[in-house]
């Protein structure tokens, strides 16, 4: 097996770990419109979907099967070439820049050590930002491409957005590179080991060797130049319902619209990822790590999870609920004990689950800030973008390089 | 025998070629510059392949996402539609085209011949770490920099000059 | 030794004051102007007196003159032309008249210009003639001698053309320029001459040079280097010195303001050639041919202008013609050797000619601008003062005893006597030319101050200058009274102080005829006083008591139109220039030539262009391709030895 | 180990059609994509270049390069937009006089 390993290693390795994340990150894609609605919902005092399966579980599988089933009219006078390449290119895109992100420290399986991602660029952010970079063009393309007037001004609107902000977007980074001097996020991510736990992460940044600076500012404008490049509320004039119907992607259905959707979902995780990875430390445990109690912390979640489930299925209305939850809670109560048991795979478990905790977190804030918040004015947007979050992004890199500087000294 | 990364150079000079031969062929913008796109993505393939990773990203980042983008965004505010091919240049309809052709063949050939006095390659990868560049650009180049520096912020000013509409 | 350290002081000063005044004196009111022109001479003629003291101090411990370079102006090769002032005796003569007679006639000018227009240019352009003369005055090379030479001649053609808006003033202020520009074409001839024959221009260099022994002295009617260069070099001072032939400016520059007439045109300006001769009287003693030349040009220019002015009837014109045979006077002296004479007669010639005029001006102050002696008479009673002063003037330059020049003309007179070559013809010529000054003088006199008054005393309302004109005239009188008083006693065979004081520069040679034969001198000093005595006779005679323009016929008329120099000019050489300019520089030359050339430039610009336009389509892709053209012209070039084995299928 | 004449052939073709487009295409917009095509392909030299020799410095002067048609890009299709509001025309063919 290992020598096999060894030997055809760098071709199987990568092939297996792209399946297992395209499947993770389309499931993930599917539950996470599921939460979107139901968070939504909450939020407006709804039930938000509880039809189709318990509690709606499987209304993303019915929703993708619409997708797969419906009619796709294809309006007069298009550009056929802009209009079919767009989704493309924008799932594409999404899905590529899943590749860099190390989800967890390298890890060693029958003896062979592999990193927990798929790609691992020493230039990672470069490229992560090249990739995101690109992505303006499926939306530009598909405004273009689609011969209606909404679909052009979304598409004018994406574009001159995604020019604005992905100025402070990259420049919001500057300040974590400078700490990290690397443009790998695997370093970047270790660069935030410290004896202190989450008061080593960037956002904090009390590290060990004392090189650290607080990212505060950087955090925000990130954060904020993120959600503008992913299109979502506040920023989601492309796809203005109330303006332009539904912007660039208006003359889409079925697969394409799919795509579209998909691509930005998965965008959405990318960019937590990311944000994670610079300012939450990524993978790391926000306790020291000399704490080693915490490390049955997923166990110490996932079994009363999983009791809770399977309490709250046998009691459920319907039968099809009756039997389905309660096999997930049971799933959820085995799992975690046996992560107690085995400690090897909890040790493996530690990083990924700290990450995908993480992520999760920020997801929840993107839906909860979509519940919450109205929508930017077009010029309103340009003005604060241009002229409050490029200059103090840019202030922020002064101000971290000037107390590098003084460190030095 | 062909060594798969001679393999891959040809990949991405074939697709830069291609890129380059419709930005000709196509006859409306949007579509040059989506080949043009190409070119820049299969030429920063290249970079990757010669082992300068960071004019790679630098390519993409801002070629493709910015100078392209730009022309896109011009390209559908001004709604160009198919470019009409007048001949109103005699110089141009005439000896145009097959004058360039033979420029670029000039250059090449001239390069062909020359093959001779080419250095052998150094091993990929091993020359430009992103840290070597930027001290070179920070130490020996910063006067170039800064004054690139204030190039970009003219061309802003500029641009801006032009583009509002005089009242 | 402040002020001799640094000389340059004494020029500047009066620089400032004219900038000054020129540049902000528009704005400000009279007494301001005035203060910054007197007080800039007033302070440089301190200044002076202080330098003078100091130069003297400094001359007693080591006997040589005063050189101090300040700064480089031209190097060029071996050539050299530096800021370098000097002091020495005949110097501090200059200095001291130029700072002395100026600074008083800078008061007279502020009475007598007070309602005047641009009454502050008129200060200005005085203070930069000061300054332009000091530079002369002081420089220790040709060079810078020249320059002020230059200088003065600006200002001088500034001030003639003071009052611009009269035609008769501009063409007299262009007529003097003109004039003057061909003396100094001979004296930059005289220069490079110069400069060929001793490879420097510094005064102490080439006299060192000249005076050594083994520089022979050429003899009389030989024309060598050194005759030529001095012969070259009083052509310019003929020009500045208004001698014949080139007196003309002289009298038309009387179109100035008096002031001018007297500072520049009597007592500084005009005797700046006497000056430069005496400066370089080492080159003439080696010259004697010219020398001989300036003696004649001297006696004759002495006696002519005499003759023209005794029948002038402007006041100021008089005068004028007196200063051209007093400068005649200077001469002659020079050209016989009497170097010190010379500046003797020059100095006290400074004191009452400056007088004479300014008391003219008084006149003509108080006759309301009336210039005709002829409409004048009997002013002796309303302007006492000033009659007085011009009276003092008159005896002073007749020459009776004891003013001034009684003593340096009888000096002069008498080396003349004493002159080897026909010394004899000198003095009569001289002795003559004395009547005739004599003569003109006091019929100045009775015209204006004497007889019953010609004109109408409704119109002319005659009064008293103020102080401040009056004032510089009593002073001046006073001077050409004791102005000659160095000399006085070398009449009893004592020794004449003037000379004995220039002796450092001139040598003491000269004035070994002084003690030789004192009984001679007696002899002949009594004879010039006859001669003025009968000068004043004749003019009593004539004009003492009835007085009539009468009609002038003969010689009369002959002298009243001046010879009809002016016309013989016209009629030699301007009006065949005119033609030569008008028939062939004009219509060929330029008409034709030059403006054929131009315009043939022009025209063939305009076809090649009418031709090319055609590559300038304005449209973008033709460019394009004419770039490709270049782009590959160009690397084929850079290519060839690349490429030609490929063309024309060589090997690798 | 790819040689490196092959990429300087490369770009030599390259900006061989660099040029054939500037001087065939019409659209203003084209002509000035066909530019940044030429300058890419110097680019590629560039860092072919470098490479060979084994020295960054021509990936700096890329980055340089890269910056300056970045600011090109930015002024000439402001001049661009303002011909086109002016002339009614992307053409350049059309847009052949210095006054409207």
């Amino acid at each position: 097996m290992s020598e096999i390993l060894a030997k055809y290693g760098f071709l199987i390795v990568p092939i297996i770990k792209v399946l297992i994340l395209v499947f993770v990150v389309l499931t993930l894609d599917a539950y996470l419109t599921w939460l979107e609605r139901k968070v939504i919902a909450h939020i407006q005092a709804r039930w938000g979907p509880h039809r189709v399966g318990p509690h709606g579980l499987l209304q993303p599988l019915a929703d993708g099967i619409k997708f797969i089933l419906k009619e796709d009219p294809m309006p007069t006078g298009v550009d056929k070439k802009a209009y079919f390449f767009a989704p493309f290119l924008t799932l594409m895109l999404a899905l590529t820049s899943l590749s860099v992100i190390p989800f967890g420290p390298d890890i060693t399986i029958f003896g062979y050590t592999t990193n927990f991602g798929i790609a691992d660029v020493n230039i990672s952010l470069l490229v992560l930002f090249a990739i995101t970079a690109l992505g303006v063009y499926g939306i530009a393309l598909a405004g273009w491409g689609s011969n209606n007037k909404y679909s052009l001004l979304g598409g004018l609107r994406s574009s001159a957005q995604m020019i604005s902000y992905e100025l402070a977007l990259t420049l919001s980074v500057v300040g974590v590179l400078l700490i990290a001097g690397d443009f790998s996020l695997k370093h970047i991510v270790e660069k935030q080991i410290g004896d202190f736990g989450l008061l080593s992460w960037n956002i904090v940044g009390l590290t060990k060797g004392g090189g650290g600076f607080t990212q505060i500012i950087g955090c925000v404008c990130f954060f904020i130049a993120a959600i503008a490049e992913t299109n979502r509320v506040p920023f989601d004039l492309p796809e203005a319902e109330s303006e332009l119907v539904a912007g660039f992607h208006t003359e889409y259905a079925s697969m394409k619209f799919a795509m579209f959707f998909i691509g930005e979902y998965t965008s959405m995780i990318a960019v937590s990822s990311l944000f994670t990875i610079l300012f939450f430390g990524g993978w790391l445990s926000p306790f020291p790590a000399s704490w080693t109690i915490t490390h049955y912390l997923p166990s110490v979640i996932f079994i009363p999870l999983g009791l809770w489930v399977f309490y709250d299925g046998i009691r459920y209305e319907t039968i099809f609920g009756r039997l389905i939850l309660p096999g997930l809670g049971a799933v959820f109560t085995v799992l975690g004990f046996a992560l107690f048991l085995f400690s090897p795979v909890n040790e493996v478990i530690q990083g990924p689950f700290w990450f995908f905790a993480k992520v999760g977190a920020v997801l929840f804030f993107y839906i909860w800030m979509r519940g919450t918040l109205p929508r930017f004015r077009y010029d309103q947007l340009m003005d604060f973008g241009w002229k409050f979050l490029l200059p103090v992004s840019i202030a922020n890199v002064v101000l971290t390089s000037a107390v590098i500087m003084w460190r030095m000294k | 025998m062909i060594s798969g990364v001679l393999v891959i150079f040809f990949l991405l000079a074939g697709l830069a070629l291609l890129g380059a031969v419709s930005l000709i062929w196509q006859s409306h913008p949007i579509h040059s510059a989506l080949s043009l796109i190409l070119v820049m993505v299969s030429l920063a393939g290249l970079y990757l392949l010669m082992g300068a990773e960071f004019v790679a990203a630098v390519q993409i980042i801002v070629y493709g996402g910015a100078v392209m983008v730009l022309f896109i965004f011009v390209i559908m505010l001004l709604n160009a539609g198919v470019e009409e091919r007048t001949n109103i240049s005699k110089m141009a309809t005439f000896g145009g085209v097959p004058l360039a052709m033979a420029l670029g063949l000039i250059i090449a050939a001239a390069i062909a011949r020359s093959s001779g006095q080419m250095p052998a390659p150094a091993a990929s990868g091993a020359m430009s770490s992103t840290r070597e560049l930027s001290k070179l650009l920070f130490s020996e180049f910063v006067y170039p920099f800064e004054l690139t520096s204030f190039l970009i912020l003219v061309a802003i000013l500029g641009a801006i000059v032009l583009a509002q509409r005089e009242n | 030794m402040p002020i001799l350290e640094n000389l340059w002081i004494i020029p500047l000063l009066p620089l400032l004051g004219s900038a000054i005044n020129g540049l902000f004196g528009a704005k400000w009111s009279k007494p301001i102007v005035n203060s910054v022109a007197l007080g800039s001479t007033g302070i440089s003629f301190l200044c002076a007196v202080e330098a003078v003291r100091e130069f003297l101090g400094y001359y007693g411990t080591n006997h040589k003159a005063w050189v101090k370079p300040f700064f480089d102006w031209i190097v060029a090769g071996s050539f050299r032309a530096g800021f370098d002032l000097q002091l020495d005796h005949l110097t501090v003569v200059m200095l001291l008249v130029v700072t002395g007679v100026g600074f008083l006639i800078h008061i007279y000018s502020t009475g007598y210009m007070a309602h005047e227009e641009g009454y502050f240019r008129f200060f200005s352009y005085l203070n930069l003639f000061m300054f332009f003369m000091l530079i002369l005055v002081l420089a220790a090379n040709y060079v810078l001698l020249f320059v002020g030479w230059e200088g003065v001649g600006l200002c001088s053609y500034l001030l003639i053309g003071f009052y611009y808006l009269r035609k008769s003033a501009a063409d007299a202020g262009k007529k003097a320029f003109i004039v003057n520009r061909i003396g100094d074409f001979g004296f930059m001839l005289g220069m490079f001459l110069l400069f060929r024959t001793f490879h420097s221009l510094d005064f102490a260099t080439v006299f060192a040079a000249a005076a050594k022994p083994e520089v022979a002295i050429e003899p009389m009617g030989q024309f060598g280097v050194l005759t030529i260069a001095c012969l070259l070099l009083f052509v310019g001072a003929t020009g500045k010195s208004a001698q014949l032939p080139l007196y003309v400016w002289l009298p038309d520059a009387m179109e100035g303001p008096t002031p001018v007439s007297a500072l520049i045109h009597a007592a500084t300006m005009v005797t700046a050639g006497v000056y430069m001769v005496a400066r370089s009287h080492v080159l003439f003693t080696h010259a004697p041919t010219a020398m001989y030349v300036v003696a004649i040009v001297g006696c004759a220019t002495a006696f002519f202008a005499a003759t023209i002015g005794l029948v002038q009837s402007d006041i100021k014109k008089v005068l004028a013609y007196s200063t051209v045979s007093q400068l005649g006077y200077m001469f002659l002296a020079c050209g016989v050797g009497a170097f010190g004479a010379g500046i003797f007669h020059l100095m006290t010639h400074a004191f009452f000619k400056a007088l004479l005029f300014l008391s003219a001006g008084s006149v003509i102050h108080a006759m309301g601008g009336e210039q005709d002696m002829w409409n004048m008479g009997g002013l002796g009673k309303k302007i006492r003062t000033t009659f007085l002063c011009m009276l003092f003037g008159t005896i002073a330059i007749a020459g009776f005893p004891p003013f001034a020049a009684f003593f340096s003309k009888d000096s002069i007179l008498f080396s003349a006597y004493n002159y080897p070559e026909n010394g004899k013809a000198f003095y009569a010529v001289g002795l003559f030319a004395a009547i005739l000054t004599s003569f003109y003088m006091f019929r100045l006199i009775w015209l204006t101050f004497a007889g019953e008054k010609r004109y109408d005393e409704h119109k002319v309302h005659v009064h008293e200058s103020p102080l401040n004109m009056t004032g510089p005239l009593m002073i001046l009188a006073f001077l050409s009274l004791t102005g000659g008083w160095f000399a006085a006693p070398a009449l009893w065979g004592g020794k004449d102080y003037f000379a004995e004081f220039l002796s450092p520069v001139f040598g003491a040679g000269e004035s070994a005829g002084a003690e030789s034969s004192a009984s001679l001198e007696h002899i002949l000093s009594s004879v010039a006083v006859a001669a003025a005595l009968a000068g004043l006779v004749v003019a009593w005679r004539m004009y003492g008591k009835q007085v009539n323009r009468g009609k002038s016929e003969g010689v009369h008329k002959l002298l009243y139109n001046k010879y009809y120099v002016d016309e013989l000019y016209a009629a030699v050489i301007i009006r065949p220039l005119m033609w030569l300019s008008t028939n062939v520089l004009w219509k060929v030359v330029d008409a034709g030539m030059i403006d054929g050339a131009v315009n043939g430039v022009a025209d063939g610009a305009a076809a090649v262009g009418d031709t090319l336009r055609h590559t300038q389509s304005g449209n973008t892709r033709s460019y394009a391709v004419w770039v490709v053209v270049g782009a590959m012209v160009l690397l084929g070039i850079i290519f060839w030895p690349i490429l030609h084995p490929a063309l024309f299928g060589g090997v690798r | 180990m790819v040689p490196t004449n092959y990429y300087l052939i490369l770009s030599a073709v390259l900006f061989g059609l660099g040029v054939v487009a500037f001087v065939f295409k019409r659209n203003i917009i084209t002509l000035f994509m066909a530019i940044e095509l030429m300058l890419n392909a110097v680019n590629l030299a560039f860092v072919a270049f470098s490479q060979a020799l084994g020295k960054p410095d021509g990936e700096v002067f890329v980055l340089f390069v890269i910056v300056v048609a970045a600011a090109e890009a930015a002024v000439g299709l402001g001049i661009i937009i303002l011909t086109a509001r002016n002339r009614r025309s992307l053409n350049v063919e059309h847009v052949d006089l210095l006054k409207l």
